[in-house]
């Protein structure tokens, strides 16, 4: 199961959905808003995506792993829309039989979905500064400083 | 043909709207779209060496062939997790 | 924070413990209680402990992942006692800036945790048998089945 | 001197309790201990090589003295998670 959503993800109720008597393991991934990265400091974070696209990918990342991996379940949930610290932005549960495969699918999803979903991060800086994230662009070419104190 | 793209991220700032009509002619490639792009609008240069262009919600290669009624978009590079 | 206990195991309060602002990445571990195992059909297990010995190793556990990682916060369960099929015996939640080391440090726990700390599994099989889990002694030396069919 | 050891999960079914208590000889040794234990309950035999020591909730080497008053368990190979 894949999703789209902008309310706030309910880790717990992802967790148990992939849960079952053939587990022996589940691995549950969640992405949080970190106040620091890089020496700069965040007050929240804005995502967008391209809604139809990324769930299509969503799904594909999950068709992957299950290629790979003996995964049971799977639950893969990002939201969008605006965060503050410490929300969790992202959530990705796995169950295997063997806890080696959960650990394994579930990181895999996560890197997959950091490469290949159409979401993108606008950063608020504490600064009053704000950037779209978009790696391989360089801080200053994607910066688009709407706010700059 | 006439086709729209949508425009997502920095890339929808830089152009300053969601979505650009294009005129392109007919069987034009993914490759024609970029050139498009920038010239309806010169802001997304700074972007077009790293923009991927998705037909129907796919990632196109820039060989691909545009069908007519397809739903394009300009995916800059991606930033979820 | 490491805890042996009789009780089920709340993953989802487990996880929160460990979310925090400096936190990009939260990685939770599941055990849970599998129906098959090589073939054969679980009923249930019971599962014992040194307490004061596995509360101890479980900190020193803690000890060396952060020793390894830039752990944030890092909380380990253990369960004792019966415990049905698909239930969870021992969960683990491991926060960090970075997914790779909150990936990493959590699947070092649980590798540790099965090799050094004095919890012992007895597996009550569908069939009726019973016998004591101690890898190395094979499956025929430990057995002890008490309630054979 | 005396001392309790005390047994779990599988040795403690083959023992029959939960402890047992040893008398050994001043500054016995791990060795000393294992020997004792199977003396004192033979069914332990076919688990000794596999068993560890712990002197005070530590895993503890066979050329460890034990300390007058420690609490010794005999520890089968684990099967937690």
């Amino acid at each position: 199961m894949v999703e789209i959503t902008e309310s706030v993800i309910d880790h717990a109720t992802l967790t148990e959905r992939v849960r079952s008597d053939a587990a022996g393991a589940v691995v549950t991934f969640l992405g949080t808003v970190r106040q620091f990265s890089g020496g700069r400091e965040t007050a929240s974070l804005d995502y967008e995506s391209y809604p139809e696209m990324a769930e299509r990918k969503m799904r594909e990342i999950e068709d992957e792993a299950r290629q790979r991996w003996p995964v049971l379940a799977c639950a893969v949930v990002h939201r969008v829309g605006h965060l503050e610290l410490g929300e969790v932005s992202v959530a990705i549960a796995v169950s295997c039989a063997h806890r080696g495969d959960a650990f394994d699918a579930c990181r895999y999803i996560i890197d997959r979905v950091k490469e290949i979903v159409p979401i993108w991060k606008r950063e608020n800086y504490a600064s009053g500064e704000s950037d779209w994230v978009h790696p391989g662009l360089g801080g200053d070419q994607a910066a688009s400083r709407e706010n700059a104190s | 043909m006439k086709v729209s793209v949508r425009l997502f991220a920095f890339a929808r700032e830089l152009a300053g709207c969601e979505t650009l009509e294009l005129q392109l002619p007919e069987a034009a490639t993914v490759r024609d779209v970029r050139r498009a792009l920038v010239d309806a609008c010169p802001a997304l240069e700074r972007l077009a060496g790293r923009l991927l262009i998705a037909i129907d919600a796919e990632y196109a290669g820039d060989d691909q062939t545009v069908p007519a009624g397809a739903e394009l978009a300009c995916i800059p590079p991606v930033s979820g997790g």
